[in-house]
Formats: structure tokens, C-alpha cells, sequence
């Protein structure tokens, strides 16, 4: 056990991290049908703010409350701004329009502090406990557990909720959606400021545990998404299993000294071949589909 | 002459077809049935887009079954679409010649076959259009060109009238009648509109809750009581 | 009062010499402090009477972290602005690509800051800055001296001609004192430090040299903190930690634990060269302008380059004679290097090799170790051109 | 009694005017039948009289109080119910998500019994509660559109093409859950191919031909005379 | 739905006029635009001519992704990483071969092409965002693949590395020149541009209309769906690699850092704003995605301002002109012109 149990453990820690991640992505796609490629700047500019903020000497909870505003506000605007004028876009043209404003938030950091080294300190971090031989921080947990709720939280919303229902609604056809009196830009500015909240957790988490550095928790959105093609877009469980199962991969690989420097890709690979695994059997058109 | 037997479909637990087995051997025969009674799943199994869990097909003398979806279209097998199936970025000529494209016909050979289909639908004048422009009524007629191109065996229609004005259905009732002895290939029809049935359809077979009811001449078929039960309401004929 | 060019306190008015230099700006790090101390050098010699009555017109390009982009800077420059050299360049792409244009255009660069292999093994590059190898080595080489370092793990970028190439080279150091040696490479974008510190654990080693940019040095070092393990290793890092800000980045948990080295002389050295440098900073440069080690390099880059000028007839300069009498450079001593600068004809260069270890300490840095000369085999046909050319080390 | 006065109404498709100077009144307990040839319009003026498509000028009120230009939700709220053709259903969710996301504008108790009233008409639905709505049957499809347009028990339904792909027993079916819905008071706007199944339960009848109405009046008028019709059919 | 309406609307648009004049109208812009690269280097400043090399290869990348998009109705956000593949097979080629450089970036394309291929597999049974997922998941693999692989460099071994300078890829004979190398580019850019050409004008084309349709269409009419779909990624991929053969020829190397996912997700994103629908629409996508971050690099924008400007306008521009910046080309031209669009 001794060393796979430190290593899974310690995969699991980095998978919590890619699950709450993905996890907040397919939420807004069950929502919207949008797959939100600015998801990661949207985190990382809270996180830098609330760097910001610690820095000035603000006590922490003014520096959480503040990352979620602006992320909140940052995707709410996307939401009800431009998202509507896109809606009539397939699913991957209103993707790569997010990819935009990504970037334009990625631009926008790097103006704003210069490319530095920092690091977020979060008090979390001073408590740990001792699991399997690893110690974990008490913000390594906290990712956990947030991941574990919101998964667990969400996919009763989606199901048990009206407003949950009115999401799904919105997502399958917009002007259907409309027709049968969903408030869909009201739904849609919800969903994106929900989703916009979720990508503050997951940037704070990230910037304490991973690195406080634009492009980073930018461009992680992309392992993320493996995450969510194992889930398909639309299921919360297996996208959250995914994503530890890729941080626990990913760890083990490790210990396989030709392919560690490879591990980095596991996401990729995972999301691939699980990918083929799922769609095992099936027959290339199917009637209804088209 | 296509007989059928003992075809079964499931999806998850709903038997979409349930022991079908029967004989067509008419120039065009109706399917019809109430809604969801597996009448499109019955094309799909002989357009080779469902797999049936059991029963075989066999057709002017081949095994249909084992044949993938494209070699039975060469084969001979042709079908339109409930929802129409035209390219609106192709000409008309182009999206009825695409199903010779595959035939290996010389260009002479393709160019006749092609010209025949445009001039049987009444199309000539328009093959060089864009498919963008067509209102439904021509749409409709290239979807039926296309099928008719070549040499087919078996045409079939999945509802081709629906959405059709009554003067549009006219036309089309002419044109379902003359496939036969345009090509000698045998039309299936699957339509709602009883008149449409009646009049260009020497035979039929009626589908419910994927099971057969009863297959035969069209005026027998539409007079039996269970079809007036389950298909028409009682006092439509009477 | 700062010391420059001529000295003479006169406006040079003469025809501009046209100088260039591409840095990474914009992208995953900042990589201007260099161009940014020259540019207030050469605003320095211009006020001074410029080089014998021309001033210095000083264009720098950002190259974006992008190769194509690089490409096109280079281009520009050398051949659209027709620059007599570059000086105070640094770069992780740029002169992996432009090497050649600078060798076909006959076109010196006098870098400050290079990070890869290519940079210290062209013809036409010199940088004043050592990069990742003899800095790593060296702590490595402090380390075993002082530490008692026995196996030394390091952990560095899986960029090859970044981490192989110094990781490698500090493995081979390690193996030629009979000791043990190893690396861990982790790619730049990874989320997860923590196996790659399980990796190292596993190692064996007792000692562990960072080897990584500063903002990935303390994701790692954060899960070190982690795991509870800091004590049970020596800790030892090249350059990149050697900034004023990294202790209060880091952590009080890493004062006196961590040994630092530097690839040039301190910061807050108080020779003659690293006070002028600080006062032409003051005073010619920007106050947001970083006082760094690259600022440290770009200032000596562009030093060494307005000598090199000075002794040129000023209505001959032009690339020609600009290249051969940089090439001539020879025996530059400043108390900001360990080691004479020099240049001369080779196809590769490296005249900075030796290096100093700082202790973090205190929320700062205090000198732990004397200049000394990197021990590797790395630097045999850098040692066999000194010898032919006559540079005495130190 | 309700009414929905229809004024003047111009809509944009692209560059072509879909409808073109348009006025008509609908009431509450009528069903009004509207007839037409292909791309007369008639689903052009359904989806703006729901606020989805925009509307270029003209005015629609409900009672005095203006539609026009206002969101399709507002609309539904007002009492308008539009079952656009081709039966589009939500085909992601189970049908019996599409029924309840067709009662948002009522409270849950309320949308429930709405949506039990729905499958009292349509026992099939019940059958089919948790099944995806898009791998239904195309007529299964057609009774569920119709089921979501009840559950919001509108004053007005205007239904596009209803009969379209459905087999005869299921056309009667819906024509007398029509008839009894405008016997209860619903008023309804009937679009049909197969004329002759709208003009048998429709109180008024009207023709669109390129976007204009070219004929209103009584639908014996049309039966008696079919040239109108006719005439409408070859203007297209 | 809504994006076959504008197929349609984009199709009716350039309704065919029949005979020389269509073969004319059809040919004449293309062969300006080539003209206009054969001439230009004579007078375009060194930083433009290299600005311009990348505009015309990154060209045959943007209409690699618009025919797929176009043709087959498939999103490919993996052709930044088809341009590495090609370009590493012709990096390895020229090292380790003496092969003139027309056969290694063929070589170096036909095996893009390969990978596009194994890649076509799962594309089978996919379409839309999941599909272009499924790629953007390839082009991540490959990122992280050639960071530790490295692009050759002139190194012994299969891999051709070593952690030593690199050794420069020779360049065609006829095109040592930066100016000769755009002719040259601009040249097999052409010769790509043709190659789609006789594809979507044949059977091939036809073929991709009605899977783009719908595949049950499609085989209902006798078409080798799985055949046609893997030749499309194929043709796809080998015009990328060739683009990254003819990139690593530019800069006579490659670097790793070049091939990032969000790369092969930003050029596609251009080429929708640039336009799938008209074959210019690939022109200015590669002028977005290489001439204007280089004019305002030239300009003295900072870098960092120029992403939020680039992402602004990327949404605008997605947000204002369906058929992307070509198809307004194209609207205005008909005005101009006074064709009639639509059939009465
Ligand atoms: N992909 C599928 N998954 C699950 N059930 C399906 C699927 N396709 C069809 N069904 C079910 O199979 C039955 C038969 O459907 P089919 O489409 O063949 O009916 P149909 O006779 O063509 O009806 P209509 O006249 O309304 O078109 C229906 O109950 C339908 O719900
Ligand atoms: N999405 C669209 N974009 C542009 N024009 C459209 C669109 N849909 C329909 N049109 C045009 O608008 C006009 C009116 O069409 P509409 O669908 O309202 O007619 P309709 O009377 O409902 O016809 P049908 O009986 O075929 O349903 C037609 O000329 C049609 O070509
Ligand atoms: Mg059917
Ligand atoms: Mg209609």
C-alpha cells in the first residue's frame, strides 16, 4: 500500500481540482448549451483579485466574497450581453466565441498586474490532516468536499428544481424554450452567473493549489474539458468521476518512469479512450437522429 | 416480390416491430398504421438503419439483411425522408445525380438516366437551380427523382403528401402512379391520406403497436373492421 | 553621480547608430528588464556625448514568447531598420530561431538574457547572463562542498534544451565526484507538483535543487510545505529565485532553508559597476523598471558595447566594423561578473561561468559563497577558447 | 370574451416581406381557420404573433393591451399559446419534463393538475411519461406540442399545420379536443393543408396568399366556392 | 437548423451563371490574389515579406478547417497539431534524408493526413461540439507529445533531437530567399486551394453535401459514408501538414511551444469569422490570425492590449456576421453588382 496509497491520495487531491472544474462546466452546457472556454479566465481573474485584495491587507473573507462578485458579474455579463446574440449559433461557434472573451480577460490580467511570480495564501492552507501517509491541506479538502456537493448538489437542481428544469428547457431548443413561456433571458443570465460563481471557486482553489498566474488558469480549461467528454457534456457524476480518475492516472504514472513525463496528458488520453469505450458498438446513424 | 418474415425491432423495452412477416408483391403498396405503429422503423429495417433482432428479407431473389445501408441503395433499394432530405447547396441535377455517382455509370450512361429522372419528375427546366430556392412541393419531387434515378428496385416513401396543398397532391398521386412503369421499380408508401392510398395503392399493409393487422387489396384492407378501429375511426369510411 | 559614454554631460546631436534587440514581453513571463536597463544606459551615454558625438537609437521588439513572431521582429530589425547589432536581448525563443539570420546578416547580439542551449552555442550570439546550466551546476557544486550533499534531485522543466540540458549536466557533475544524481522534469502547464515531489522523494536524494521559473518554484515548494517534509532535505536553486520578491513569495518557512545561486554578483552589491548601475537606473530609468539580475546583464550588455563603440572612428560605424569589434572584446572586468567578458571568434560562447550563492534569509538574500568557477565538462571548449584567446580568469 | 386584434402586421424572413399588411381579429370560444398555400406566410405570422420572430410594424393586442415586440414569455403570460409546426418538442427532456416546462407561468400544484388534464386527453403521453420526447413517434411528437399549448390553459391557441403526419383517428382526436376546447371557451386559430378538416369545425375562415389575407368570411363560403381558394393557390 | 438556412441563403447567393463568364468570375480572384503574391516581395519590407509567408500558409490551415466545416458539416480543432505533424515528419525527412523539400513536406502531409485519418475513426459516429471536443483533445495529447519529443533538430535517431543548437532545415533550391520563399508558399498554397477545388466540384463534393445533410441520407443514396467521411479528414489533415511543412521551411525550424491547443481553437474560430462559406473567407482568417497581430505589434500596441482588442473583435465579429467577414464581402459585391439572390 505505502507508496499507491500516498500517490492516490495525492492523485486524488489534483483530481478533486479538474472535477470541480468540469463539474462547472457542464452545468452551464446543461443550461445554456454553451461550453464555456473562458471558464478558467473567468476563475482567474476572481483569484487575482482576490490576491489583490489580500495583498492590500483585507481579511479573506472580503477576498472570496470579491473573486466571486467579479466572476459572477464577468459571466453574468457574458450571459446577458452576448450570449443571446449568439444563441442562434451552433454549439461550437458559441464555444469558440467564449474563447474570445477569454482571452480578452487573459489581455486584460496581464495589464493589469505585470507577469510576476504570486502566490495566493488562503488560511485553509494552514490546517491539515493526515490521510494515507499524505498530509492534506485544509483547502485540498475543501476542493473535495465542494467537489463532492456541488455534484451531488446540482444534479438535484437540474432534475428536482423548476429553475433547474427551465435550464435544461433553455439548453435543448432555445425558441421552443420561448414559445413556451421559459424566461429564457432571465434563465440564461442565472445560469451564466451560477456558472460564473462556480469558475471563482474553482479559480481560487486553483490559484492557492496550483499557481496564481494568468495563463495558467486560463488555458487549464482545456485538460478540464477532458473531464467533460468522458461526461459527455451533459452528465455531473461521471464528469466528476473523470476528473479524478485523470488526477489519480495521472498521479500513478508517476511511478512508471518511461511515460512520467507524459503524464501531464492523461486528461487527453483518458477522454479519448474512454470515449471510444462509450461509444463501443454504436451504429453510425441511429433513427431519429437525423 | 419482397417477402418478409418474422421481423422484430426493440428499443429498450418498446417493441417498434413485433413478428412481421408478410409478402409485397405489388407495383405500389401502402403502409399504413397510427402514429408511432413502427412504419418508418419498418423502412429503417429495409433501409438497413436498424437492425432487426431477428426475421430475414428477401428481395427479387438477394438476402437483404446482410448488406450495409450504401450497398443496398446500389443494390436497388431507394427511400426518402419524413423530414425532406434535399441539399440546399447543390443543384437540383446535383442532388439527384449523386445517386448515380456511385453506380459506375460512364457519363453518357449518368447524363441519361439523370436527364430521364429530371423530365419524370417534371424538373428539366429547373436542374441547374440551387435546391435553396425550391418551395416544398419541389423539393419533395427531387427527393422522389433521386430515388427514381437508375435502375431501382424498390422506391420507398415515407410520407411524401405531408404538407402538400390538394392541387400539389394531385401531381404527386400522378407521378407515384407512373414510377412503375417508368422504371419497373416497386413503390412502398407509407401516407396518412387515406384518398392518396386509395388511389394509387393496388395493395396494403396496416401496422399497429408494431405488429401486423392485416395486409391486402387496399379496398379489403380499408374496410376491415379492426383498420377502421384502430386506424381510421369508425365513421370515416362508413 | 552616474558614469557613462563620454562623460561630458553634452546632448550627442550626431546621426543616430541604429540598435536593436528582441525580448519576450508579452506571454508567460516578462523578460524586459535587460532591454529596459540598456535603454537608460544608452539614455545615459546620450547625454554624455553619445558614442564619440552619435547617440545610441535604442529599438526593442517584443517577440511574444512566439517563434514566428521572433522571426518577424528579427527581420525587421536586422533587416528593414538595418541595426548595427542587438544588445540586451533575452529570450526564451528568440535565438533559437534567429541565429542563423544573425550569422547570414553577419550582425552581432550581445544578450542578456538566454535560457536555452542555442543561445550559448551560436557563432553570433554572446550573452552576459549564464543560464540554467551553470547556475545549476554551480549550487549543486556549492552544495556538495558546503551542504554535504551526497545525491542531489533535480527538478526542472521537461523543455529539453532547458531542463535535460541543465539537469543533465548537473547529473553528470554529480556522477563525476562519485556521487548520486538524478532529475525530475515536469512540463510547464501541469497542474499537479505534488507527484512530481512524490518523484523526487522517491529519488533518495538529500538534497533537492529547484531548477524551475520562479511562479512554478513555489507551486512546488507550497506542496512541500504540504506534506510536512521540508526538513528532511537540503534545499539548493539556480537563478530563477534570485529576485527580491521571491522570500515574501515563499514564505518565512524558507528563511535560512534555502540557498539561492546567482549568475551574477548581488543585487545590492557595492563595487563600482553595481553602484553606477543602480544610480543609472535612478536616474535614466523608469522607477517601475525591476533592479534584477537580468537588469544587472542588460546594464553590463550594453556597457561593454558602448566601450566596444568608443574605440571605433564614429563616421566608420557600421555593421562590418561593429561586429569585428565586438567580436574583439576581450578582457572586460566588472565587479557585477565573477569572471572576464570577452567575445571572440568561436561558434559558441559562454564568458560567464562562474557564480555566487546566496542564502535567503530574512525576507532577503545574504552572500553565502565567493565567485566561484563552475565545475563542468560542459565548459572544456569554453576553457580551450580562453586559453587560445588569452583571457585570464580570475 | 377575449379578443386578439391583429393590425397591420409586416414581418421581415430575410429580404422577402413572410407577412404583408396583415389584419384580423380572433375571439375567444371561435375557432377561425386560416388557409394557404406553401409559404403563404401563415407559419411566418404564428411564430410573430408569439414574439419570436420580430416584428416590423403593425400592432397585435390582446384585449387592448399591445403584444407587439414584447417577449415570448409575456405573451404566453397574456394567454397566448402558439404550437408551431412540425412538431417541435423539447426532444432532450422526457415528455413529462416538455408538459411541465409548458406550465412555468403557473404554480406547481397548478401545473400538475394542468398537466394530469393533459394526459386524461392524451392517455399515450401518460404511457410514455419518461421517455425522450425526440424519439417518440412523429405523431406522438404532434399530441405532446399540442399537450404543452393545454397545459398553459390559454384564451388562444394557434395551432400551425396540427394534422400534419398525424394518421386520421389521431386528426379527429385532436379536431375534437379543438372543437371542445373553443366550446369551453378557448379561441383558436386552425391551420390547415387539408382544407376541408378546417373548414368542417372552423366558425370563420380566412386566406393568406404572399404574406396578405385575401379572403375572409364564412367557411361555406369557401366550400361553395373553391375557386378562391384556387385562386390563392396559383397567386403563390 | 438555423446554420443550414444560411447554407442556403449563402448558396443562393452565388447562384451560377453558366459558361466562360462563371469559369472567369470563378478563376479571376484567385489568380489575383496569386499575382499579388508573386509581385509583392519585390517591394514589401523584410518584416512584411515574413509576415506575409505566415499570412499565405496559415491560409492553406484556414481552408483546411473550412472544408470540413463546410463540406462535411465537421469541426476540427486539431489542425494547429495536423500542421505539427506535418511539419515534424518534413523537419525529420530533411535531416535524416536529402529528399528535396517537395517530397518531404508531401511526406510530411500525407502523414498529417494518416493521423487525420485515425482521428476520422471516432469522428465517425460524431458530430458538432462533441466531435470538435474529441479533436481539441487530440491537439492537447499532442502539445504536451512534442514537448517532450521535441521538434527535430538535426539529432541522430529515429526523434532527431538532441539537447545540443539546432542545424536549420534547408529551404527548396529555387526558394532560398525570403521574398522566392512567399512565391514559393504562395505557389503550393495555390496548388492546395485547387486540390479542394476539383474535390468539392465532383464526386467527392456531392458526396460531403448529403452527409453534411445527413448520413442516412447520404447512404440511402449509395455513398461510402465511412469512406468519404475518413477521405475528408484525410484530404483535410494533408493540406494542414502541408502548411506546417511549409511553416517549418519558413522558419527553418520548429519550436514546441508553437502547437498549443488554444492555437488550433483560435484558428478555427477565425475561419468562421473570416468565412467557411466563400474560399477567400481562409485569406482572412490568416490575415487575422498573422497580419494583424503583427501590424499592431508594428505599431507599438502592447501585446497584452492586443488580446483584449483580438478578443473583442473575435466575438464581434462572431456575434455580427454569420457568414463571417467574407460572406459580407460577398452581400456587399451582389449589391454592387445588382445580382439577384433569390429565385422569386
Ligand atoms: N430511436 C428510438 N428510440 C426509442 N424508441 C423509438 C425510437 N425510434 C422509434 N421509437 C418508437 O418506436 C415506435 C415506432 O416508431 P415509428 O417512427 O416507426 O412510427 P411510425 O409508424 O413511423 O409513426 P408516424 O406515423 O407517427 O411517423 C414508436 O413508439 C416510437 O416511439
Ligand atoms: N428561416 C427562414 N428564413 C428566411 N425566410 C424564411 C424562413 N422560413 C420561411 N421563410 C420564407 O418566408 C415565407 C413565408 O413562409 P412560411 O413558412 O411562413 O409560410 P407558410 O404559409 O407557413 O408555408 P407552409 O405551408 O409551407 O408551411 C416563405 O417565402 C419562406 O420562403
Ligand atoms: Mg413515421
Ligand atoms: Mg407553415
Amino acid at each position: 500500500m505505502g507508496a499507491y496509497g500516498l500517490f492516490l491520495v495525492s492523485g486524488l487531491a489534483v483530481g478533486a481540482l479538474y472535477a470541480l472544474g468540469g463539474v462547472g462546466l457542464v452545468l452551464l452546457n446543461r443550461a445554456t448549451g454553451v461550453l464555456n472556454f473562458a471558464y478558467g479566465a473567468i476563475g482567474g481573474l476572481g483569484a487575482m483579485a482576490a490576491w489583490q485584495i489580500l495583498q492590500w491587507g483585507y481579511p479573506e473573507p472580503i477576498a472570496w466574497a470579491v473573486c466571486l462578485a467579479i466572476a459572477f458579474l464577468l459571466s453574468a455579463g457574458y450571459g446577458a450581453a452576448i450570449a443571446p446574440k449568439l444563441a442562434h449559433r451552433e454549439p461550437v461557434v458559441k464555444a469558440v466565441a467564449t474563447l474570445g472573451f477569454g482571452i480578452a480577460i487573459l489581455g486584460a490580467m496581464n495589464l493589469l498586474w505585470v507577469v510576476n511570480p504570486r502566490k495566493l495564501t488562503l488560511a485553509l492552507d494552514g490546517i491539515a490532516i493526515n490521510v494515507l501517509g499524505l498530509r492534506m491541506t485544509g483547502t485540498r479538502l475543501l476542493a473535495l468536499i465542494a467537489g463532492f456537493a456541488i455534484t451531488a448538489g446540482m444534479s438535484l437542481f437540474l432534475v428536482k428544481t423548476r429553475l433547474g428544469l427551465m435550464m435544461r428547457v433553455l439548453a435543448d431548443d432555445r425558441q421552443q424554450a420561448a414559445v413556451l413561456g421559459t424566461p429564457i433571458r432571465k434563465v440564461e443570465t442565472i445560469a451564466w452567473g451560477f456558472s460564473g460563481v462556480m469558475a471563482g471557486i474553482t479559480g481560487m482553489l486553483f490559484g492557492d493549489l496550483v499557481r496564481l498566474d494568468p495563463a495558467v488558469l486560463t488555458f487549464i480549461v482545456i485538460p478540464i474539458i477532458a473531464t467533460t467528454v468522458v461526461g459527455r457534456l451533459t452528465s455531473i457524476r461521471t464528469t466528476f468521476l473523470a476528473g479524478l480518475a485523470i488526477g489519480v492516472i495521472e498521479s500513478f504514472l508517476t511511478l512508471y518512469k518511461p511515460l512520467a513525463p507524459f503524464r501531464v496528458a492523461s486528461p487527453f488520453i483518458v477522454a479519448i479512450l474512454a470515449l471510444l469505450w462509450l461509444q463501443r458498438g454504436r451504429k453510425l446513424t441511429f433513427a431519429g437522429a437525423d | 416480390m419482397i417477402s418478409i418474415s418474422d421481423i422484430t425491432v426493440a428499443f429498450g423495452g418498446v417493441r417498434a416491430l413485433n413478428k412481421v412477416s408478410v409478402d409485397l408483391s405489388d407495383p405500389v403498396v401502402g403502409i399504413i398504421g397510427p402514429n408511432g405503429a413502427g412504419k418508418t422503423t419498418f423502412l429503417n429495417v429495409l433501409s438497413g438503419f436498424i437492425t432487426p433482432l431477428s426475421g430475414s428479407i428477401r428481395a427479387f431473389g438477394s438476402e437483404i439483411l446482410p448488406m450495409p445501408p450504401h450497398r443496398r441503395s446500389r443494390w436497388g433499394i431507394r427511400r426518402s425522408f419524413q423530414k425532406e432530405q434535399v441539399v440546399d447547396e447543390l443543384t437540383i441535377e446535383d442532388n439527384v445525380g449523386v445517386v448515380l455517382d456511385s453506380l459506375g455509370l460512364g457519363s453518357a450512361e449518368r447524363e441519361r438516366h439523370l436527364a430521364a429522372a429530371l423530365e419524370f419528375c417534371g424538373l428539366s427546366a429547373l436542374r441547374k437551380t440551387r435546391a435553396g430556392g425550391l418551395n416544398a412541393f419541389e423539393r419533395r419531387m427531387t427527393e422522389i427523382a433521386r430515388c427514381a434515378a437508375g435502375k431501382p428496385k424498390i422506391l420507398m416513401l415515407d410520407e411524401p403528401g405531408a404538407g402538400l396543398s390538394q392541387i400539389e397532391m394531385d401531381r404527386l398521386r400522378q407521378v407515384i402512379l407512373d414510377i412503375h412503369s417508368f422504371n419497373g421499380a416497386m413503390t412502398l408508401l407509407i401516407d396518412h391520406d387515406v384518398d392518396l392510398i386509395q388511389a394509387v395503392c393496388s395493395s396494403t399493409m396496416v401496422l399497429d403497436f408494431g405488429s401486423l393487422v392485416v395486409a391486402g387489396p387496399t379496398r379489403d384492407v380499408l374496410s376491415d373492421p379492426r383498420v377502421r378501429a384502430v386506424y381510421l375511426g369508425v365513421e370515416e369510411v362508413a | 553621480a552616474p558614469s557613462c559614454g563620454l562623460n561630458n554631460g553634452k546632448k550627442a546631436e550626431g546621426e543616430p547608430i541604429l540598435v536593436g534587440a528582441v525580448v519576450g514581453r508579452t506571454g508567460p513571463d516578462d523578460f524586459s528588464s535587460s532591454s529596459k536597463a540598456a535603454q537608460a544606459f544608452f539614455n545615459c551615454v546620450n547625454e554624455n556625448g553619445g558614442i564619440n558625438g552619435r547617440p545610441v537609437k535604442y529599438m526593442v521588439e517584443d517577440d511574444q514568447w512566439n517563434p514566428e513572431v521572433a522571426g518577424q521582429v528579427a527581420a525587421k530589425l536586422v533587416k528593414d531598420n538595418k541595426v548595427v547589432a542587438l544588445v540586451a536581448s533575452a529570450s526564451f525563443v528568440e535565438m533559437g530561431v534567429n541565429a542563423k539570420l544573425y550569422a547570414d546578416e553577419n550582425v552581432m547580439s550581445m544578450a542578456s538574457g538566454c535560457a536555452v542551449a542555442e543561445c550559448f552555442e551560436s557563432k553570433n550570439i554572446v550573452s552576459t547572463n549564464e543560464g540554467p546550466l551553470p547556475s545549476s551546476v554551480g549550487a549543486a557544486q556549492w552544495a556538495v562542498a558546503n551542504l554535504g550533499s551526497k545525491n542531489v534531485v533535480c527538478i526542472g522543466l521537461t523543455i529539453p534544451t532547458v531542463g535535460q540540458y541543465s539537469c543533465g549536466w548537473t547529473e553528470k557533475y554529480m556522477q563525476s565526484k562519485s556521487l548520486n544524481g538524478s532529475s525530475v522534469l515536469i512540463d510547464p502547464g501541469t497542474a499537479d507538483m505534488n507527484s512530481a515531489y512524490l518523484e523526487a522523494v522517491a529519488s533518495g536524494a538529500d538534497t533537492v535543487l529547484v531548477n524551475l521559473p520562479a511562479g512554478m518554484a513555489a507551486a512546488f515548494l507550497q506542496v512541500v510545505m504540504e506534506s510536512g517534509t521540508q526538513d528532511d532535505f537540503k534545499w539548493i536553486s539556480s537563478t530563477p529565485l534570485y529576485d527580491k520578491d521571491v522570500p515574501g513569495l515563499l514564505g518565512d518557512a524558507w528563511s535560512g532553508k534555502m540557498y539561492v545561486n546567482a549568475e551574477l554578483t548581488p543585487i545590492d552589491g557595492t563595487g563600482p559597476d553595481a553602484t553606477n548601475w543602480r544610480e543609472i537606473m535612478d536616474k535614466y530609468g523608469d522607477v517601475s523598471d525591476p533592479r534584477d539580475t537580468f537588469s544587472q546583464a542588460g546594464y553590463l550588455s550594453a556597457r561593454f558595447f558602448v566601450d566596444a563603440m568608443m574605440k571605433l572612428d564614429p563616421a566608420k560605424i557600421d555593421r562590418a566594423t561593429v561586429t569585428e569589434a565586438i567580436r574583439a572584446i576581450k578582457n572586460e572586468k566588472s565587479d557585477l561578473l565573477c569572471g572576464p567578458y570577452y567575445v571572440g571568434p568561436g561558434d559558441r560562447h559562454m564568458p560567464n561561468h562562474a557564480n555566487v550563492m546566496m542564502q535567503m534569509i530574512d525576507g532577503g538574500f545574504k552572500q553565502v559563497g565567493e565567485c566561484t568557477d563552475v565545475d563542468s565538462a560542459y565548459l572544456d571548449p569554453i576553457r580551450a577558447q580562453e586559453k587560445e584567446l588569452g583571457i585570464s580568469s580570475n | 370574451m377575449s379578443r386578439i386584434t391583429i393590425h397591420n402586421l409586416n414581418v421581415r424572413r430575410g429580404h422577402k416581406r413572410a407577412v404583408d399588411d396583415f389584419s384580423l381579429t380572433l375571439e375567444t370560444g371561435r375557432i377561425t381557420a386560416l388557409l394557404g398555400p406553401n409559404g403563404a406566410g401563415k407559419s411566418s405570422l404564428v411564430l410573430a404573433l408569439a414574439g419570436v420572430l420580430p416584428i416590423e410594424s403593425g400592432s397585435v393586442e390582446i384585449d387592448g393591451k399591445a403584444l407587439a415586440g414584447k417577449a415570448p414569455e409575456v405573451i404566453r403570460a397574456a394567454g397566448l399559446a402558439a404550437v408551431p409546426e412540425g412538431h417541435r418538442v423539447l426532444s432532450g427532456l422526457s415528455v413529462l419534463d416538455n408538459l411541465l416546462a409548458a406550465g412555468f407561468g403557473h404554480s406547481r400544484v397548478e401545473a400538475d393538475r394542468a398537466v394530469a388534464d393533459v394526459f386524461a386527453i392524451f392517455p399515450e403521453l401518460a404511457e410514455r411519461k419518461a421517455q425522450l420526447a425526440g424519439s417518440m413517434s412523429g405523431g406522438q411528437q404532434q399530441m405532446l406540442a399540442l399537450g404543452q399549448a393545454l397545459v398553459a390553459r390559454p384564451k388562444f391557441i394557434l395551432a400551425d399545420e396540427m394534422s400534419l403526419g398525424l394518421s386520421p383517428l389521431i386528426v379527429k382526436r385532436l379536431m375534437g379536443v379543438i372543437v371542445k376546447l373553443a366550446e369551453q371557451g378557448t379561441g383558436i386559430l386552425l391551420i390547415e393543408q387539408f382544407t376541408h378538416i378546417a373548414l368542417k369545425v372552423a366558425s370563420e375562415a380566412s386566406v393568406m396568399s404572399r404574406g396578405r389575407l385575401t379572403f375572409s368570411g364564412a367557411p361555406a363560403t369557401l366550400l361553395e366556392e373553391p375557386e378562391i381558394l384556387h385562386r390563392a393557390y396559383l397567386a403563390q | 437548423m438555423q446554420v443550414q438556412v444560411q447554407t442556403s441563403e449563402a448558396a443562393v447567393s452565388h447562384r451560377s451563371e453558366g459558361g466562360r463568364s462563371r469559369l472567369l468570375s470563378e478563376l479571376g480572384a484567385p489568380l489575383a490574389l496569386l499575382i499579388v503574391a508573386m509581385v509583392l516581395p519585390a517591394f514589401a519590407a523584410a518584416l512584411w515579406l515574413k509576415v506575409m509567408t505566415s499570412v499565405v500558409i496559415y491560409t492553406l490551415t484556414a481552408a483546411s478547417i473550412g472544408l470540413l466545416y463546410r463540406k462535411l458539416g465537421q469541426v476540427s480543432l486539431a489542425q494547429v497539431a495536423f500542421m505539427g505533424c506535418g511539419g515534424w515528419v518534413a523537419l525529420r525527412l530533411a535531416y535524416g534524408t536529402s529528399m528535396p523539400f517537395e517530397i518531404n513536406i508531401l511526406l510530411g502531409g500525407l502523414f498529417a493526413a494518416l493521423v487525420g485519418m485515425i482521428f476520422a475513426y471516432p469522428a465517425l459516429k460524431m458530430r458538432g461540439l462533441y466531435l470538435a471536443l474529441v479533436t481539441l483533445m487530440a491537439a492537447g495529447g499532442f502539445g504536451i507529445l512534442i514537448n517532450v519529443l521535441q521538434f527535430p533538430n538535426g539529432g541522430p535517431g529515429l526523434l532527431g533531437f538532441a539537447v545540443k543548437s539546432v542545424s536549420y532545415m534547408p529551404r527548396p533550391w529555387l526558394a532560398q530567399t525570403d521574398a522566392a520563399y512567399l512565391r514559393y508558399c504562395a505557389i503550393v498554397v495555390a496548388l492546395g486551394f485547387g486540390l479542394i477545388h476539383l474535390h468539392e466540384r465532383t464526386k467527392p463534393g456531392r458526396a460531403w453535401s448529403l452527409i453534411r445533410r445527413s448520413e442516412a441520407v447520404a447512404m440511402s443514396v449509395g455513398i461510402n459514408v465511412t469512406g468519404y467521411k475518413i477521405w475528408g479528414f484525410g484530404l483535410s489533415g494533408f493540406l494542414a501538414g502541408v502548411a506546417g511543412g511549409l511553416l517549418a521551411g519558413n522558419l527553418q525550424l520548429l519550436d514546441a511551444r508553437s502547437f498549443p491547443p488554444a492555437e488550433s481553437v483560435m484558428i478555427f474560430a477565425l475561419t468562421i469569422v473570416g468565412g467557411a462559406w466563400h474560399w477567400y473567407g481562409a485569406v482572412i482568417a490568416a490575415l487575422l490570425y498573422r497580419f494583424m497581430p503583427a501590424l499592431l505589434n508594428d505599431i507599438g500596441v502592447n501585446g497584452d492590449a492586443a488580446y483584449i482588442i483580438f478578443g473583442a473583435a473575435l466575438i464581434h465579429a462572431l456575434m455580427t456576421a454569420p457568414q463571417g467577414i467574407a460572406g459580407q464581402i460577398a452581400g456587399l459585391a451582389n449589391r454592387l453588382t445588382g445580382r439577384k439572390e433569390d429565385r422569386p
